[in-house]
This record gives structure tokens, C-alpha cells and sequence, in this order.
């Protein structure tokens, strides 16, 4: 027989934990743990990326190039759906971040929108969803919906003056207003969505995601995280001058300048898993009535949360 | 060996391919990395009868055809000219070298801000397939065979007939591969830039949700019309070529 | 009028192939160049036939002259007919109806008439020279260059494409300046003979012959002097 | 003309195209759509004194190389071995050509979630290039004068020695002028992957955020990094045949 | 051996060139082929240099042979210079000193030593010609086929080139198969002449001449009465 002795597994062998977040606001509770690199244990090494593109993170959670990830919601729910339950919720980090901007002086409340003509950016996306919604509760018919591909479209048509009214999402917003004077913000649409739905009713658009195995072999490491992301989470609302500045070194936003601004409307929240559930299925069935494939064909069921 | 036996073992060789990846993919096992044909096959057959199937196919064909011919006509017309007259050429070289090595990417970025998305594909087309034909029109000059035009001047043949009985006739096998690759490569550009702009109707547009959407399997079922179409274009093309050349070796 | 050139100056290169050459070709006669391979006789007539440049020198007589050339190969159109090939160089020349009458009455004499509509890949070497043959009798020219045209012909075809030349000839005589290494063929065309050789080419020799060229018989003893005696000039 | 005076007339032509940038520029007064080229220069100094600038080209470079490399030298092996087996051509035409039409963007979608996104762009370069210096190879073989190759059977020339002395040569312009498009084109691709991909240290990474932070004027500048280097490229590769084909034409 | 050829069948699509062909070319003999251009000797002489394909029939003779051929054109690869051409069919045969010399030698005797490193554009026709002579001459083979080897060469230098032609023969024969269309050639080389006439090809006329070679005078009363023989046959 040719039986090699398997070596028995050392303990002291590395794991190595990849956590990646976005630009932008579901990145910025992410700062004081970028700035720590809190330890997590002998031999627990976390490498920490921020990526451009929701897109690329999901591709990089598919091959494996990441464990933990913050993505969109609705993101969550189709990695789940199409991988067998591979993926799971872990927080939700984001509130709605979505503002209608203006350069007009008429727009004060949601009716005014009728008979305008709005920017709104790519067809079929969430906001584009959480817009409709907002103005069929509110009977708004008349009202021309021009849709632009990619935010950074319409934000340049906004900034060169080419077009007075949009519906943008941080950070562009801040973006837009800074770059050019004009410019303000005439909606909160998640205030809107409270209006309709109820004071206790929030948009959950961004949340933590974890490999499921990854969790399975590591629950202490994705246990520790989930503490220290929402300390991070914390200070970062809470000391917004500070943060910006790590926000900016970390090029999550390119100023802190914006950073300042952006922070206090992005609603960044902590909302463990299990309280997240409730406010998500809710959510899911929103998307689900403009489209099922917006959330992967069908509402997770309970294994989705960690 | 007889026609029907080369048509048999071709289609052998395509299965070679085709069971391959059926072995892959059921050895992996995981359907968002790699459906299996089988899957892909049905996803094709449950995406042909969507309403917006054949309607997308058109706009995005119409986009493609629409940049090709413009690159084609203007690619020759220029081409001859920048042949022989050196001062137009010298002109539009540094031009043609550019837009040849401008990534398409920063094209398709930079042109989604200036125009409606429907028409973009169409410039990225013209922009990707101009500079190949104008350049293969250039070199098919360039290759000519100078002894016959020698032979043509000394008998007074006018310019227009040795244009069109030696210098076309020279440059055509360069018109016919430039068209080719540019076929290819415009409607693979056109489609990268539809998936960029989305358009309304647009096999860009679809790639571009079962990407979001995760639709692994849908997204073969689109890529794989993509192919279907191509090896279309290029067999009808080649078959054109072939009537207009009766005749020509 | 005929072609004179002079003071030609011509180099490949470090080579240099005419230094300070002058020759006259008489107007229409039957000019013959004789000499060494590769001593300049097809530069020569590149040169007048405007396809070549040269370094310095003078070629007068070209003025508003039509130009046929039988070039050294036979420079056929590979995309073309044998019919289309020499449709192609009469063309602006006379309308259809005239150059269909041309084309089969000079495929006859190179007794072609059956081939053509082949391509040039489907033809003999031979067939390809007459192709060529046929295209520079039939072009409406006052000056023939002609670079070795009777190669690769078998003899009786050679001898009456030969007798035809001539009648043709004698009918509307044009200035013709024509290569050959044959010195039977010369002497039986030629009103002069220029023998060339050494490099840079210098003329070796001029002769005239007088005699009409359909009464010429090589066997008699002028032209078998004649043979001898440019044998040992070449 | 002397060497010199050509060397102005580039100039000026360039120059042409230029002060053309700037008058749009200047008349469309929108800095996000179109900046001026002066701004776009300004930009340009900007980015070259940021400290991963030198890094993030030092990496597309290699993974663009290193795609072409590949490429290069399988495209010519097995470009060899198809064109003089039949088997060998009929199984890997189809396998080719599928790969030509698959359009990028797909293939970038589908391989971003198989590998590592450092290794992407090495991967669609190769897929880009590799289809086109394999058909130039073939194209090039089918092109060499038959006539020679009888010359050379009939002396009993080794096959060594006739690949050497007369499919080579041949095929030489073939592979030049394949090696050009694929150098532009691969260094094209390979930046558009690396947008989607986005790897640490990499120009499309760059670009990408150029365009989230709509900072139109280093995505020009980014932009005018990659032709500038293409430039380069080709001046480069051109050089090396030219040193490589002394004494062949 | 010699080499037979039975019962040879050969079209190209319509056109029948060769129907139940025999012929038979004796071993170290010169076999001359004479005939009307395009009846059919190139296609003979590629189809016995495995070239050319044929519809049916048997050739006898050329297992473990070396075959040289001068070539109707003279098929020299552009990018290898004068040099190298002939170098490159002798690569195989030689070491690398043994082929600089025999190469040398036969550029010699074609008077081409000092174009030894010149690129084939840049050679006359008949140089070009000469080159492909030399390298015919200088490789090994027992078998040799010529298609029209001599034109496009001047008369001094063709005389040459034959006699030296005739001395390598006379020190190592080998089978050769000559087609020409000049008469006075096939006299002064030939051991065999077939003419060759018809379509189909037919063998009007097989000739032996037995003189020795080095010796005919085509002067004599013999020659010239089977010179004008065969032109009345052709
Ligand atoms: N590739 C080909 N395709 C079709 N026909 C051909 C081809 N090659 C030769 N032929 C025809 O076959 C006949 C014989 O041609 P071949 O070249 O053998 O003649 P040849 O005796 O060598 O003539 P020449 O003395 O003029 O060289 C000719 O009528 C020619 O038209
Ligand atoms: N393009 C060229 N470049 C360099 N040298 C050349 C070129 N063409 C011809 N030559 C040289 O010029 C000389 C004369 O060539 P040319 O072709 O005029 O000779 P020719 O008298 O026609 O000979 P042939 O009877 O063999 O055809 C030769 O030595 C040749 O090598
Ligand atoms: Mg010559
Ligand atoms: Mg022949």
C-alpha cells in the first residue's frame, strides 16, 4: 500500500478572514474598523478591501475571494436564492439613502412633482422600485420619468445644469450639491416612505453578508466581527468629523469634506439579523410585486438570517 | 471523401465540445458558476418566447448593422482616398491610431454622458470598425501588385478602371477580412456597450439583468444567441462574398 | 518621330548600369537590342516606357505617343479572362463593339481563340506569353517594346505569329525597340541591330539591314556572315 | 522631403486634431462631458505625482504581457500544428470561432466569479488574443506560395527546413500584422476587465473611479495613459520586427 | 532503371490532356520533349516530379530517386539571396563546407559569382533564370527534369552553360527529361527526342541521335536534314 500519513492539522494554522465593503455610504461604518484592524485572536488574520461595483463584490463572494461582505439588500436575498442558501444575512447597515435634488424652486413636497419631468437612474433598480411606489401611494400620475443609465449620468447632467430635478442616492447627493451651488435637496424619500407606511417603518437597502461555510467553520471570528462592526458603526455616526477624515484616507468617499455632509443623511444603522427580519420581508415583498427577480425569484426564508 | 461525411464529422467535433462542458459543468455542480448545456438549452428555449425576444434582437441588430455599414462605406471611400493622397493620410493616421487604442470602455463611459443610450452601441460600433476597415483597405493598396499597375499606366488604362479592375479587385480578400474581424468585433462591441447603456430594447440590456439578477443560466441562454447570431452573419456574409467573387480565383 | 536619349545616367545602388549613354531609335522601324543577360536591356526600356526613374539624362520623342509593351513576363491580370485581359487595356481605346472584333481577331493570330475564357493560372507558360503577345499587337499604339516576346513559343507557332508581326507591321508601321537573345529572330525583324555589352552598357556595335523583311532568307550567305559575325561580337 | 520636414508634418497634423479638442472643448463650455486638452494635460501631471501611478501601470502591463505572451507563443504552436493536420483544425475551429463571437463583457461576467480578479484580465487578454494569432496563422500558412513548397518537396527538403525558410517568412507579416491588432486590442480588453474587475493595483481600477466621482478630466487623462502607452507599444514592436526582419524584404 | 509511364490519364476539368499515355524515358539518357505550347509537357513533368495528381495510370522508376528540376519559372524564394536559394535544397545533402563550394562553383559556371549575395528582385530575367539552373545542377539527383532551362539566356552564355552542361553529364549521366522548343538545342543534347502533338497527346515521332555529344556539328548535312525532319513535323 502506498498510505502517506496525513498530518494531523496543526492549530496554529492561519485563517484568514476577507471582509470587503463599498464606496460609498454602506462602506463608511466601516472606517474605525479599517483604522484599528481590531485583533481578533492568535493566528486570525482579517484583510480588509473596499470595492467600486456591488457587481464585483458579489462575483468575489462567489469565488471565494471574500467571506464577509456589505452589499444591497436586495443583493442578499438573490446571492442567497441562487446559491442553495450558500450566503446569509448578518446585519442590516443601511438605511434609505435616497433624495430627490433640485435646482427648481417649486418643488417643496411630493405633489409638486406632477407635470415634471425627473431623472431617475437606471430602470429597474431598487430606487426606481421605491420611487414608484412612493408616487403611486401618493396618486402622482402625471409626472415624466426620464431614466438615465448609472447615477454618475444624471448626476453630471445635474451638475452641468442640464437638468433641474432628480432622484439620486447618496453619495451623490452630496456630490451634486457640493459641485454645483444651485443645486439642493428638495425630498428625503425615506421620510415619504414613512409618511405612507408608519413612523417605525424604515427602507432597509444595505446589509452584511456571510459565506455560509465560512461562518459555519468560524462563528466565534463572525460573532467578534458583528461586535466590533457595530462599535465601528456607532462612532462613525457619532463622531462625524473624525470619520470623515478616515473615510476620505480610505477613499471611500474622495473628500471629507463630502463625507461630512454625506454621513448624517446616509442612515447608517446597526440591525441585528433576527430584529432585521420582519422589516426585510416586508421590504422583499415590495420588490417582489415590481419584480421577482429583483430578490432572486422568492423571499428567503428564516436560514437567511444568521 | 464525400461532403455529408466532412458535415458529420464536424458536427462530431462540436459535440467533442458540447459533452465537455456537460461533463465540467456536472462535475462542478453549482449552476451560478456554470449551468450545464442541457440547462442552457432550456433557459434559450424559455427566453425565445418572451414577448421582447425578437424585438430586442432586431434594435440591437438594426444598432450593429447601422455602425457596420457606416464604418464599411466610409472606411473604403476614405481609405482609397488616404491610399493615394498622402496628405490625407498623414492626416487621419494619428487619428485612426487613436481611436484604435482608446480603450472602449473609457469610449462607451465618456459617450453615455453625451448621448441617448439607443445610439451609443451604434457610435462604439462605427468607432470599433472604421479603423480596421480603413486600415485594411490601406494596406490592400499598399499590396497591390505594382507590376500590373505599371502595366496599366503604359497603356493609358484610365484611373476608374485600374481602380476597379486591379486595385479592387487586389484589396477585396482585405475589404473581406477586415469585414469579417470587424463583424465579429462590432457586434461584440455593440453588445458590451448595451449592456453599459441599456437601452430599452437590447440583448445588452438582458445580459446586463441576468448579470444583476444573478441568472447564470440565462445569461449562456443571451450569450449563446449572441454566438448563434454571429456564426450567422459570418456564414451569410461569407456567402455573399462568395456570389460577388464568381469568377475571381 | 523617333527616341533619342541621351546622356542617360542610371544606378542600383553601387551599380551602375548607363553612364553617359545616348542612343537614337529610328522612327518607325524595327529596333533591336542584343546583349548579355542582365546588362540593361529591360532597364532600358522601363525607362522609356516611363516606368522606371533615372538619375540624369534626356528621352525625347515621347511626346503624345501610345506605348505597347510585351513586358519580360507576361504581367496578366490573375482576376481576368484571357479575353477580359485584353479587353481591359482597350477599354478607353475603341467602343465594345470594335474591341470584341479586336480581341478574337488577335487571339486567332496567337491562336488563343479557344481559350478564351480561361483564367492566367490555367494557362501554359507559353499560352500566358501569347496572352501578353496579343494584348500589345492589339493596343493602338506607334511604339512596340517588346522584351523577349517570342520565349517560350514552339517554332511553327513562333514563325507565324512571326509572318503576322510583320504583315501588321508593314501595314501601319510604328517605332519598335525589341530584346531578344535570338539572332536568327533579329535578323530577320531588325532594321538596325544595336549589340550592347560591358558595364556600364556601351553600344558594341550598330548594323542595318536593308533588305524587305518578308523576302529574307537566313540561309542565305549575307545572313549567314551576318550571324557569324555578331556571334563573336556578343 | 528630408527626414526632418516629415517629422513637422506629423507635428502639425497632430497639432490639427488638438487645437479641433480644444475649440469644441471651449465652445461646449461643460467640463464634466468634454474638458479641455489642457485641462485634460493638467490632469494628467496630477495623476503621473500620485504615488500608485507607476504601480497600477506596472501591473496592467504585466497581466496585459502576460496574456499576450501566452497567447503569442500558443497562438503560433498550435496555429502551426492546425494548419498542417486537418483533425487538429476541425476540432479547434469551432472552439475558436465560438470564442471570437462570445461577446467580452459576457465572458468577463461569467469569469469574474470563477477566478481571482488579479487574474481576469490576464484571462480575457489571452481569450482575445489568442483566436486572432491563431487565424493569422492559419491564414498566412494558407497563403504561401504553393509553388515554393513543390520547389522544396521535389528537393527532398527537410519539413524542418521548409518551415523554416518558407512557411515562416511567410507567415512572418502575418503574425506582425496579427501581433498589432491583438497588442491594441488585448491592452484594450485587458483594461475594460480590469474596470470590471478591478484589481489592486491596475489603470482600469483608476478609470473606474474616474468615473464614479465624475472626475471627467482624469478619466481623459487615464484614457490618454493607455494610448500614449499603446503608442508606445507599437512603436516598440515595430522596432524589434524591424531589427528581427532585416534581410527578409 | 528507366522510368515508364503506362497507360497515363490526366484532365483538367473539360480538357483532356492525357488519355492512356505510355511513354518510356531510357536511364542516363537526355529524353528531349518537343511540341506545341500547351499541349501538355509541363503537366507530364510535374506529374513525374509527384507534383500534379492523375486521374489513372502506372509510373515506373522513381523510388529512392533525387529529382532536380528546373522549373518553367524560376521559382526562387524572395527573401533568401542568390546564395542561399541554392543552399537551401543542398541543406539536407552536404555539410556546410562541401555546399559552399559546389554552391560557388555552379555560380560560376552560370557567371554569377559576384551577384552571389544579391535578393532575387533585384536580378534580371535571365539571371533569375541562371540561378535556377545552378541549383538544379548543383543538387545530387539522379534524375533531372528541364523545362525550357535556357531561355531568357544570351547566346554566348547559353553556349556556355550547355557545355559545361554536357561535361557534367558526360562525368556522372543521369536521367534527364528535357522539354525546349528550339529545335537546334534538342539536336546538340538529345539522345531521345519525342515529339509531341495532339489533344489528347499523341507521340508523332520518337528520334534517336547517337552521335557523341560533345562532338555534333549541326552544321553537317545530318543534323540539317533532321532539323528540317522535324520542323515538318511540329
Ligand atoms: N491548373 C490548370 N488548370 C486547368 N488547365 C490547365 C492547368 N494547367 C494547365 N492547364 C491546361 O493544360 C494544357 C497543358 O498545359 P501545360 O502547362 O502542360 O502545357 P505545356 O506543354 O507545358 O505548354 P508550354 O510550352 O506553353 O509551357 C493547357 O491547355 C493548359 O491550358
Ligand atoms: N530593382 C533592382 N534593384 C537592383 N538591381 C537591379 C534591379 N533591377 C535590375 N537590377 C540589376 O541591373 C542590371 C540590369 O538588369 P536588367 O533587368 O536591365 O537586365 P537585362 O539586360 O534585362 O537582362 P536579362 O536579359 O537577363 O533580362 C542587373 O545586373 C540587375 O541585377
Ligand atoms: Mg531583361
Ligand atoms: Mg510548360
Amino acid at each position: 500500500g502506498c498510505t502517506k500519513e496525513v498530518e494531523p492539522k496543526v492549530e496554529t494554522e492561519k485563517i484568514n478572514v476577507n471582509v470587503a465593503s463599498l464606496k460609498g455610504p454602506t462602506g463608511m461604518g466601516m472606517v474605525r474598523l479599517l483604522e484599528d484592524k481590531p485583533n481578533f485572536g492568535e493566528n486570525i488574520e482579517v484583510n480588509y478591501s473596499i470595492e467600486s461595483a456591488p457587481d464585483l463584490l458579489k462575483s468575489k463572494l462567489l469565488n471565494k475571494e471574500i467571506d464577509i461582505a456589505a452589499l444591497p439588500t436586495n443583493l442578499a436575498s438573490i446571492m442567497y436564492n441562487k446559491t442553495e442558501g450558500s450566503y446569509q444575512l448578518g446585519a442590516v447597515n443601511t438605511l434609505g439613502v435616497l433624495y430627490v435634488v433640485t435646482s427648481r424652486d417649486d418643488i417643496k413636497s411630493i405633489n409638486d412633482l406632477n407635470d415634471k419631468e425627473i431623472g431617475v437612474s437606471s430602470k429597474g433598480s431598487v430606487p426606481d422600485f421605491i420611487f414608484n411606489y412612493i408616487l403611486n401611494k401618493n396618486n402622482i400620475e402625471n409626472i415624466n420619468i426620464n431614466y438615465i443609465v448609472e447615477h454618475g449620468n444624471l448626476a453630471k447632467q445635474l451638475i452641468s445644469g442640464d437638468r433641474d430635478l432628480a432622484l439620486l442616492p447618496q453619495p451623490f447627493v452630496t456630490m451634486v450639491t457640493m459641485k454645483n451651488k444651485n443645486l439642493k435637496i428638495a425630498m428625503d424619500i425615506q421620510e415619504e416612505f414613512r409618511n405612507i407606511e408608519g413612523q417605525d417603518r424604515h427602507i432597509p437597502m444595505g446589509c452584511i453578508v456571510i459565506r455560509k461555510e465560512f461562518a459555519q467553520n468560524h462563528p466565534q471570528v463572525v460573532e467578534q466581527f458583528l461586535k466590533e462592526y457595530e462599535n465601528s458603526i456607532k462612532w462613525t455616526s457619532e463622531n462625524v468629523v473624525e470619520a470623515s477624515k478616515l473615510i476620505e484616507k480610505f477613499e471611500i468617499l474622495p473628500s471629507a469634506k463630502m463625507a461630512e455632509l454625506a454621513i448624517p443623511k446616509s442612515n447608517l444603522v446597526y440591525i441585528d439579523s433576527k430584529d432585521s427580519k420582519d422589516m426585510l420581508d416586508k421590504f422583499y415583498e415590495l420588490l417582489m410585486n415590481f419584480n421577482p427577480k429583483s430578490i432572486g425569484g422568492k423571499i428567503p426564508d428564516e436560514s437567511f438570517y444568521y | 471523401m464525400r461532403a455529408s461525411t466532412i458535415k458529420l464529422k464536424k458536427i462530431i467535433y462540436i459535440l467533442f465540445w458540447i459533452i465537455l462542458w456537460q461533463i465540467i459543468a456536472v462535475g462542478l455542480n453549482r449552476e451560478v458558476y456554470l449551468p450545464t448545456p442541457i440547462n442552457t438549452i432550456k433557459a434559450l428555449f424559455n427566453i425565445v418566447q418572451t414577448k421582447g425576444f425578437f424585438m430586442s434582437i432586431f434594435y440591437t441588430l438594426l444598432r450593429v448593422f447601422t455602425g457596420f455599414l457606416i464604418s464599411f462605406i466610409l472606411g473604403i471611400i476614405i481609405g482609397l482616398f488616404s491610399s493615394f493622397n498622402r496628405h490625407i493620410y498623414d492626416l487621419l493616421n494619428p487619428l485612426v491610431i487613436s481611436i484604435k487604442s482608446t480603450p472602449v470602455i473609457s469610449i462607451i463611459i465618456i459617450f453615455l454622458s453625451w448621448f441617448k443610450s439607443g445610439i451609443v452601441p451604434i457610435i462604439i460600433t462605427f468607432l470599433m470598425c472604421f479603423p480596421i476597415i480603413w486600415t485594411n483597405v490601406v494596406e490592400g493598396v499598399k499590396s497591390t501588385d505594382k507590376s500590373l499597375v505599371d502595366m496599366a499606366k503604359v497603356y493609358k488604362v484610365s484611373k476608374y478602371n485600374i481602380l476597379k479592375h486591379i486595385y479592387l479587385p487586389s484589396i477585396l480578400p482585405y475589404i473581406v477580412s477586415g469585414s469579417l474581424t470587424t463583424l465579429g468585433l462590432g457586434w461584440k462591441v455593440a453588445v458590451a456597450a448595451e449592456v453599459l447603456s441599456q437601452p430599452n430594447y437590447s440583448i445588452g440590456a438582458h445580459l446586463y439583468d441576468s448579470k444583476i439578477y444573478l441568472e447564470t443560466e440565462s445569461l449562456f441562454a443571451w450569450t449563446l444567441v449572441v454566438i448563434i447570431l454571429s456564426f450567422i452573419f459570418e456564414y451569410f456574409f461569407k456567402y455573399i462574398i462568395k456570389l460577388k467573387m464568381k469568377g475571381r480565383i | 518621330m523617333s527616341i533619342s536619349i541621351k546622356n542617360l545616367n542610371k544606378s542600383y545602388d553601387d551599380l551602375k548600369v548607363y553612364k553617359d549613354f545616348n542612343i537614337k531609335f529610328e522612327k518607325n522601324k524595327i529596333n533591336t537590342l542584343l546583349g548579355p543577360s542582365g546588362c540593361g536591356k529591360t532597364t532600358l526600356i522601363n525607362i522609356i516606357a516611363g516606368l522606371s526613374k533615372y538619375d540624369s539624362g534626356h528621352i525625347e520623342g515621347l511626346d503624345f505617343r501610345n506605348i505597347s509593351y510585351i513586358f519580360q513576363e507576361p504581367r496578366l491580370i490573375p482576376w481576368l479572362s484571357v479575353y477580359d485581359n485584353i479587353d481591359f487595356v482597350l477599354k478607353g481605346q475603341f467602343e465594345q463593339k470594335k474591341r470584341d472584333q479586336i480581341i478574337r481577331s488577335h487571339l486567332e493570330l496567337v491562336n488563343l481563340h479557344e481559350f478564351k475564357d480561361y483564367y492566367p493560372e490555367n494557362l501554359s507558360g507559353g499560352m500566358k506569353q501569347r496572352v501578353s503577345i496579343a494584348r500589345a499587337f492589339s493596343y493602338p499604339s506607334n511604339i512596340l517594346l517588346m522584351d523577349e516576346p517570342f520565349k517560350g513559343l514552339d517554332m511553327s507557332l513562333k514563325q507565324d505569329i512571326i509572318n503576322s508581326f510583320i504583315k501588321l507591321y508593314e501595314k501601319q508601321p510604328k517605332t519598335i525597340i525589341y530584346v531578344t537573345h535570338h539572332i536568327d529572330e533579329s535578323l530577320l525583324l531588325s532594321d538596325y541591330i544595336y549589340i550592347l555589352n560591358n558595364s556600364p552598357v556601351e553600344i558594341i556595335e550598330k548594323i542595318s539591314i536593308f533588305e524587305e523583311k518578308r523576302e529574307r532568307d537566313l540561309s542565305k550567305e549575307y545572313f549567314l556572315d551576318l550571324k557569324e559575325y555578331i556571334s563573336s561580337k556578343l
